[in-house]
């Protein structure tokens, strides 16, 4: 149960927020038909960091960014998702 | 190979249990093999018996990083049936069942598979309709189905809690009596010990930690004992294959998630039949030693921790307890968590993958090990002849850019909702 | 009244139990052991694979032997340590997995038998079919099992909590103590856990006080277990309320399951004295000396009148002090180091156990080698003592890092997380120890692992077959797999396998640590969600409506919703049927309170609309509304309903029941993700507005009767009161009928059903639930979400192609592109018909015996004809219209024929809905 | 702790009806809307606010709307020394930090509901959820406290 640092309402449990895909395989409605199938259906899967897009479904309710060491748990950064976050 | 049967084991009584051999050599990696398996899970180990023994390739190697069968093989709730919903689906595990009916004798070792039925409750008439239409497919498709009356189902599992006010009233149910348990550390060790007595060389404390490649082809394996050539290099680390697949500069439509199971104390039999749910993700089975075997959600979220969130072992228990009242009592005396490899439509991948020499077993998301036999098989055929075997090709890497997934939930690409 | 073991002090026993149905006594204080002890009884329990006899080893949780079955009815608690429950006026004790009695038991012929059953002997016999392995395994699985569970219902309930502190303790013993007080004389909340019932922890078996944690404003949890360490300080706690098999003090749960988040976690989790391995060492009497000391100091029970020590550390020694003092003899110290400390007790250096003797009383002496020479000792205790461990699980479980300690043979924490820390006897704070003794004379009955009987023969031989991991040692001998998770038996098997191996304990390797540190109840873990609260029940807001109704309900995920209102005397087929009958000829009404709805606002409400849904919106006119849908990322159809258009900038969208929670994750995902600019407000109302329909060719003047106004025409909106209540009225029909859906606020809406009603059933319709509602809509063609649309189907597979907007922009337009998704042969929706009944779920083939080529997805009766119609996915879809196939569903018997039509068996062309 | 203690709250469940969603796209809190609960960094709740609500309709006209969800939502009014004791049961928000005095909100979940806590007084909070809802927590709530 990890205890995820939410910009706007502070340290919550993860019983709180739910995980929606890397950040990685967001797409865009404009994006070409062959970049949305290797965003959709291909990931990194490292044993290691990654960025995530979650959302504190059962508290703000907003989508967070989360840089997050899979093995470890560790979670080194909590942001807002902004759209033009390089991924 | 010495034989094991009862009356080695009594000659072993009367000599102290001096006689036994090693069940598998721990021999020293070759320079070459025909073929190396990477990964000396139950999948891995039964892809090479299967190559030696179905295809007559005895030059294969299995690379395990750790102890063979610690991967997923020993970390599931030793479930074994076929009853899925899907065409593809049910072909390929009720292939792998047939394996598991003769397999302690074929491979001369006792893995106490215990066909004592596989039951899924049904909670409301829409639920009976869904294991219906299950239980249908199976029927044509030749696989024993069978839908039970309520009472039925109350007679073969008495301490359920039949009651109509029951927070998950039962309904009936819909049974495969040919599903069950099998012992799950035994069909590594079984494997292991037949493969290896065909001149399999299992390698344990061997990392794979790159691919060696030639010419846009596959030709070795670089470990943590050295460079191992090799024909073809079959992966088959579900949990893992994210990482080994990077090696290759492929990623897959994989992600690793966590998958709990917890044991309670052992009891005298209570339950004589795996119970398990149309709606919840429950369940529930004694194992030989007495103890209940429980399982529940996945975690829902990305990770390797092999450490779970202890909110989804309570869940499993709220529900196991609505099931079964009297199990309130009993106590958890070890849980254990797997890493799975969540595919992105459910089913797993047994295929050639864009690199040539290359192959993967993987994406069996929580329900590989009843397809252990099948899978070996099938991956063997893949491996020995290039070509897919029948029963696999529908379970294709190319499948999600075509749109020919196999998707049994019907919840998409997205493993967290599965 | 006193015990017979109890040390005289003056104090009388004021506690009755039972164990066994004997009566005996105790006082508070005792644990069940501890009571056993003072009354004399040595053979508590039967060993798990061989019957052995046993008694109480430990004092502590670590117990392997002593278990027995607490409690009576649903409050029975098998397995329970008879050191970890705290004797309570009335407790029922019994002996387990014996038979017929404790003292003469049959399964004892197991040990006789013990040659021919080594660790793992099942893996190679009983091969044969595997019905045969099954009839084994009955007999198996019978001698299998320690304890009975229960049958009965738990009549107790249990609770979860959510805890916070700057510092939590583990252990409250005087390390963990000191720590506690010291958080919180620098500020903050501290909480201080202790297993047992008293603070002290090893202080206890030396008679030593320990200050008081809550004078120092520390909030202390006794009888609470640490027994999970997860994530980022996340710590799982099982508070103990009631003793097992005890009832709880009214009001209150047996036990409670705290959450607990710790910025700081201290682990003062102690030390677990190791058994010494040989012969005969599992008899009863032969105890660890640490549980002799604190049965005498703590409990003032001697467990024997004759004590032998057999140590390699110097702790025992106090033990040989309290025994003395205590009023018994101390025959000798056998201490295996060649230079033991002085002691006023007869000591013997170099001196080795090699065998226990006695019977099932317990043992009676004791064969040592001392030096080059063997001796016998007469004794009725063996008090052992192999060193101390530290208890490491809690650091472990979180992902700590263990390293080896030569000095105490032991692992003791290294790194992990930062917020984790050890101190005490957990870090290895204990006495030193002489190399372990590999000398083992008969190691076919030493044992390693007591309550498994795996003896050190066993990891010899599972070393000899290959079974060298010590992950494969574990899983081959059960070494380790016991109910005490090897507390008492992982070192000792180590440092066998080391010895086999020829390699020190630390390259032999360790298991991992994983929760729980003791076992614990499904109930604490379930808490409240146990029985029947394991999932929330949804109730909608005219649920006394129709429970006033006598509606038979219907579960919905976690809705109930009414399904049939039957009258007296009609099953619910046919109380459905007269409902949706009434709707087809006069008029009925329905609750839809749980279909999504999700007020849109905004200038670029329809924009948003329009990536979300992949149907035209921006055309809809103010005051109209019409059918969307919307797919999921991979094309396949995700959900689908309604979108109206309130006003200029405003739109309400309504979509499915089930898909409500999913639906609003989309919107949010789709508005904030992929298009954070838009001007837009999305609100879920799905509970705001209560959903009334009236539908049936009365309907449109049963409205106008009720409000006064003109009814919108189809697929028009309006808003007018009913009943004095104000309601947004959407002339929607999903039964086929003209009809009209009323949403007004949940909490006022009842008086819109209950003048509605009248007018319907003066009318001669009927109130219609679920069940009528898919026979109606099935009629009409409407595919539902989950049954047609199953996630696996497309818009063409759906026949809803037509409705695409050409220009694409709309989730899942792209991945429609999949070249497999228009494969002539894929399954797509088609009618059936068949003048019988046909079984929903079945299998559509040519016939008997041929490849399925699709499936019934739902069916229902006719309404108004005889007969019976369906909705089915078939290969090729309607290209097949006209065919005749088979409609077989082998589980239910049932083989219909049917006919392929058109999937809209009513209306087609919508006539009905014009007034 | 007490072991031995039922926890000392008094619950009181009844429609909360007067409860709108002010939801902004664009601009700031209008000063009429002031105290209004933020549920979302462009979401505040409107409860109680009676005739009002039209006027603050009116102030954010064009950048914003009010969306009516009272008639779905029960408010629960939790008073006694307890209610900080009895919000934890089945929870997983600190409700005991100091932090979380009167005037504060908090989104969270209880036993499996979504739930909104306003803290209103020393020894008082409201918790609103969907009606749907009202049983469960009812049931949970009255097995806890001093009512059960």
């Amino acid at each position: 149960m990890m205890l995820i640092d939410c910009p706007y309402c502070g340290e919550r449990a993860q019983a709180e927020f739910t995980y929606e895909r890397t950040l990685d395989s967001i797409v865009s409605l404009d994006m070409p038909v062959e970049e949305v199938l290797a965003r959709l259906f291909s990931r990194a899967n490292p044993r290691g960091e990654d960025r995530e897009l979650w959302r504190h479904t059962f508290g703000c309710r907003q989508w967070l960014v989360l840089r997050r060491h899979r093995r470890t748990h560790a979670i080194a950064a909590v942001d807002p998702y902004a759209p033009d976050d390089p991924e | 190979m010495k034989r094991y049967s009862a009356m080695a084991l009594l000659r072993a009584g009367l000599t102290g249990q001096r006689g036994w051999e090693r069940a598998w050599r721990d021999p020293e990696p070759k320079p070459h093999y025909e073929v190396i398996v990477i990964g000396g899970g139950g999948h891995g180990l039964s892809t090479a018996y299967y190559l030696a023994k179905v295809h007559g390739v005895r030059s294969v190697a299995v690379l395990e990083r750790g102890w063979i069968g610690g991967g997923n093989t020993g970390r599931n709730t030793t479930i074994v049936r076929s009853n899925y919903r899907q065409k593809p689906l049910h072909d390929l595990f009720d292939f792998a069942l047939g394996l598991w009916e003769g397999m302690s004798d074929a491979l001369n070792y006792n893995v106490m598979f215990s066909p004592r039925g596989a039951l899924f409750l049904g909670h409301s008439d829409a639920d009976m309709t869904q294991l219906a239409q299950r239980g249908d497919a199976l029927r044509c498709s030749g696989i024993d189905a069978e839908l039970m009356t309520p009472d039925a189902v109350h007679r073969l599992v008495p301490l359920l809690d039949m009651s109509p006010d029951a927070r998950f009233p039962i309904h009936g149910g819909l049974i495969q009596r040919r599903g069950g348990t099998a012992r799950h550390d035994a069909v590594a060790w079984g494997y292991a010990r037949a493969a290896d007595a065909q001149g399999v060389d299992v390698i344990q404390n061997c990392e794979v930690t790159g691919l060696v490649m030639a010419g846009g082809r596959v030709t070795g394996v670089e470990t943590t004992r050295g460079t191992i050539g090799a024909g073809r290099v079959g992966i088959c680390v579900a949990g893992n294959s994210g990482p080994v697949a990077a090696m290759a500069g492929l990623k897959l439509p994989i992600e690793a998630q966590t998958l709990q199971a917890f044991v309670t104390e052992p009891v005298k039999p209570m339950i004589d039949t795996v119970v398990m749910s149309q709606s919840l993700h429950c369940y529930i089975s004694q194992s030989d030693k007495g103890g209940i075997v429980l399982g529940g959600d996945p975690d829902q979220f990305p990770s390797y921790a092999q450490r779970g969130l202890p909110i989804r072992l309570e869940k499993a228990a709220a529900e196991a307890i609505a099931l079964v009242p009297a199990l309130s009592r009993l106590r958890m005396v070890r849980c254990w968590s797997g890493t799975t490899d969540m595919s992105f439509d459910g089913s797993p991948i047994i295929s050639a993958l864009p690199v040539d020499g290359l192959y993967l077993n993987g994406g069996w998301c929580y329900g590989g090990f009843k397809a252990t036999p099948g899978s070996g098989w099938c991956y063997a055929h893949l491996l020995a002849t290039g070509e897919s075997h029948p029963l696999a090709a529908p379970f294709s890497f190319d499948r999600f850019a075509t749109g020919a997934t196999i998707d049994e939930a019907g919840v998409g690409f997205m493993p967290q909702l599965r | 009244m006193t015990a017979p073991r109890r040390i005289a002090d003056g104090a009388t026993d004021s506690l009755r139990f039972t164990f066994d149905g004997r009566a005996m006594t105790a006082r508070p204080g005792d644990t069940l052991a501890a009571a056993l002890l003072a009354n004399g009884v040595s053979l508590v329990a039967r060993s798990f694979k061989y019957h052995r006899p046993r008694g109480i080893m430990a004092a502590g949780v670590e117990e392997p032997n002593a278990l027995v079955t607490v409690g009576e009815g649903g409050r029975t608690e098998p397995n329970t340590r008879a050191t970890d429950v705290f004797v309570y006026d009335g407790l029922v004790a019994r002996s387990q997995n014996a038979w017929p009695s404790l003292n003469f038991d049959m399964g004892a012929m197991n040990g006789m038998l013990a040659r021919f059953l080594p660790a793992g002997f099942y893996y190679k016999t009983f091969f044969g079919p595997a019905s045969r392995w099954m009839l084994y395994e009955r007999f198996i699985r019978r001698a299998a099992g320690l304890g009975k569970a229960p049958v009965d219902r738990d009549p107790d309930h249990f609770e979860h909590r959510a805890a916070f502190c700057d510092v939590l303790v583990v252990g409250g013993g005087p390390a963990g103590i000191q720590v506690a007080r010291d958080a919180a004389a620098s500020g903050g909340r501290v909480i201080l856990v202790e297993q047992d019932a008293l603070l002290g922890g090893s202080a206890l078996r030396d008679g030593i006080a320990v200050p008081d944690p809550v004078q120092a404003g520390v909030r202390m949890m006794l009888r609470t277990t640490a027994s999970g360490n997860w994530d980022h300080g996340f710590v799982t706690l099982v508070e103990r309320i009631a003793e097992p098999g005890q009832q709880p003090p009214a009001g209150m749960p047996a036990q409670r399951l705290w959450h607990v988040r710790a910025k700081r976690i201290v682990l003062a989790t102690g030390a677990i004295e190791r058994p010494l391995t040989f012969a005969g060492n599992d008899r009863p009497g032969v105890m660890l000396a640490s549980a002799v000391r604190a049965y005498i100091r703590r409990h003032g029970v001697l467990a024997g009148q004759r004590v032998v020590i057999a140590t390699n550390n110097d702790d025992a020694y106090r033990t040989a002090d309290a025994a003395r003092e205590a009023g018994g003899t101390v025959v000798a110290i056998l201490d295996s180091r060649p230079e033991p400390p002085a002691a006023e007790h007869p000591t013997f250096a170099d001196a080795v156990p090699l065998a226990a003797h006695g019977g099932r009383g317990g043992v009676t002496a004791i064969t040592a080698r001392v030096g080059a020479t063997t001796r016998r000792f007469d004794a009725d205790v063996v008090a052992m003592s192999g060193g101390f461990t530290p208890v490491v699980h809690l650091h472990s479980q979180a992902g700590g890092t263990l390293g080896w300690r030569e000095d105490i043979q032991a692992f003791v924490p290294e790194g992990g997380p930062e917020w984790i820390e050890s101190v005490g006897s957990a870090v290895g704070e204990v006495e030193p120890i002489a190399p372990a003794s590999a000398e083992l004379p008969d190691p076919k009955h030493s044992f390693i692992d007591f309550q498994n009987d795996v003896a050190a023969s066993d990891v010899d031989l599972a070393w000899r077959e290959g079974y060298r991991s010590v992950e494969h040692l574990k899983r081959y001998t059960t070494l380790g797999m016991a109910t005490d998770q090897g507390k008492t038996s992982n070192m000792a098997g180590l440092a066998r396998l080391a010895t086999s191996a020829g390699v020190t304990i630390p390259q032999a390797g360790l298991t991992t640590f994983r929760p729980p540190y003791t076992p614990l109840t499904l109930g604490a873990m379930a808490g409240a969600d146990g029985g029947g609260h394991a999932a929330p029940r949804r109730r909608i807001a005219l649920h006394d409506v129709h429970e006033a109704r006598a509606a038979l309900w219907q579960p919905l995920g976690l809705w109930h919703r009414p399904r049939a209102y039957p009258q007296i005397g009609e099953t619910l087929h046919d109380a459905a049927l007269r409902e949706a009958r009434a709707v087809r000829t006069i008029a009925g009404l329905t609750d839809v309170s749980t279909l999504a709805k999700f007020a849109v606002h905004g200038p670029d409400a329809a924009r948003l609309l329009e990536m979300v849904c992949a149907t035209g919106i921006a055309k809809l006119a103010v005051g109209r509304g019409r059918y969307t849908f919307m797919l999921r990322e991979d094309g396949m159809v995700l959900d689908d309903g309604t979108v109206w258009r309130l006003d200029e900038n405003g739109y309400l969208l309504t979509s499915s029941t089930g898909g409500a929670d999913r639906m609003e994750a989309h919107l949010s995902y789709v508005h904030r993700v992929l298009a954070p600019t838009l001007r837009v407000s999305v609100v879920a109302q799905q509970e705001h507005y209560a959903g009334i329909a009236l539908a049936g060719p009365r309907a449109a003047a049963i409205l106008a009767d009720l409000t006064g106004i003109e009814p919108p025409a189809h697929m028009g909106l309006a808003r007018a009161k009913v009943a004095g209540v104000p309601a947004l009225i959407l002339a929607a029909s999903y039964s086929g009928e003209r009809a009209f859906e009323l949403y007004a606020a949940g909490h006022d809406a009842a008086p819109i059903w209950g003048a509605i009603e009248d007018k319907v059933r003066a009318a001669g319709g009927f109130p219609y639930g679920l069940e009528a509602l898919e026979f109606l809509r099935i009629e009409k063609g409407h595919v539902v979400i989950g049954a047609e649309a199953d996630g696996r189907t497309t818009p063409h597979d759906l026949g809803l192609e037509r409705m695409l907007r050409k220009a694409g922009g709309f989730v899942g337009a792209q991945a429609l592109a999949r070249p497999a998704l228009a494969a002539p042969d894929r399954r797509r929706l088609v009618g059936l018909v068949s003048s019988e009944q046909i079984p929903e779920g079945a299998m559509l083939v040519a016939n008997h015996g041929a490849t399925v080529e699709g499936h019934v997805t739902s069916a229902g009766p006719r309404l108004l004809e005889s007969g019976g119609a369906a909705l089915a996915l078939l290969a090729g879809g309607m290209a097949r219209e006209g065919e005749t196939l088979l409609a077989t569903s082998p589980t239910r018997d049932r083989h219909v024929r049917v006919t392929v039509t058109a999937p809209v068996f009513h209306d087609p062309d919508g006539a009905r809905y014009r007034d | 702790m007490g072991r031995a203690i039922v926890i000392d709250a008094d619950v009181a469940l009844a429609p909360a009806r007067d409860v709108t969603v002010l939801d902004l796209w664009e601009g700031e809190l209008p000063a009429i809307a002031a105290g209004a609960m933020q549920v979302e960094p462009r979401r505040w709740w409107l409860i109680d606010r009676g005739e009002a609500t039209e006027e603050i309709d009116t102030a954010i006209a064009g950048r914003g709307v009010l969306v009516p969800i009272g008639g779905g939502l029960t408010r629960a009014t939790i008073s006694g020394p307890g209610w900080r004791d009895l919000l934890s049961v089945s929870g997983f928000f600190d409700v005991h930090h100091s932090g979380f005095g009167a005037g504060s909100a908090v989104s969270t979940i209880i036993h499996h509901v979504p739930v909104r806590i306003r803290v209103t007084g020393a020894s008082s909070c409201d918790v609103f959820f969907a009606t749907s809802y009202a049983s469960t927590l009812a049931e949970l709530w009255q097995k806890t406290s001093k009512g059960g």
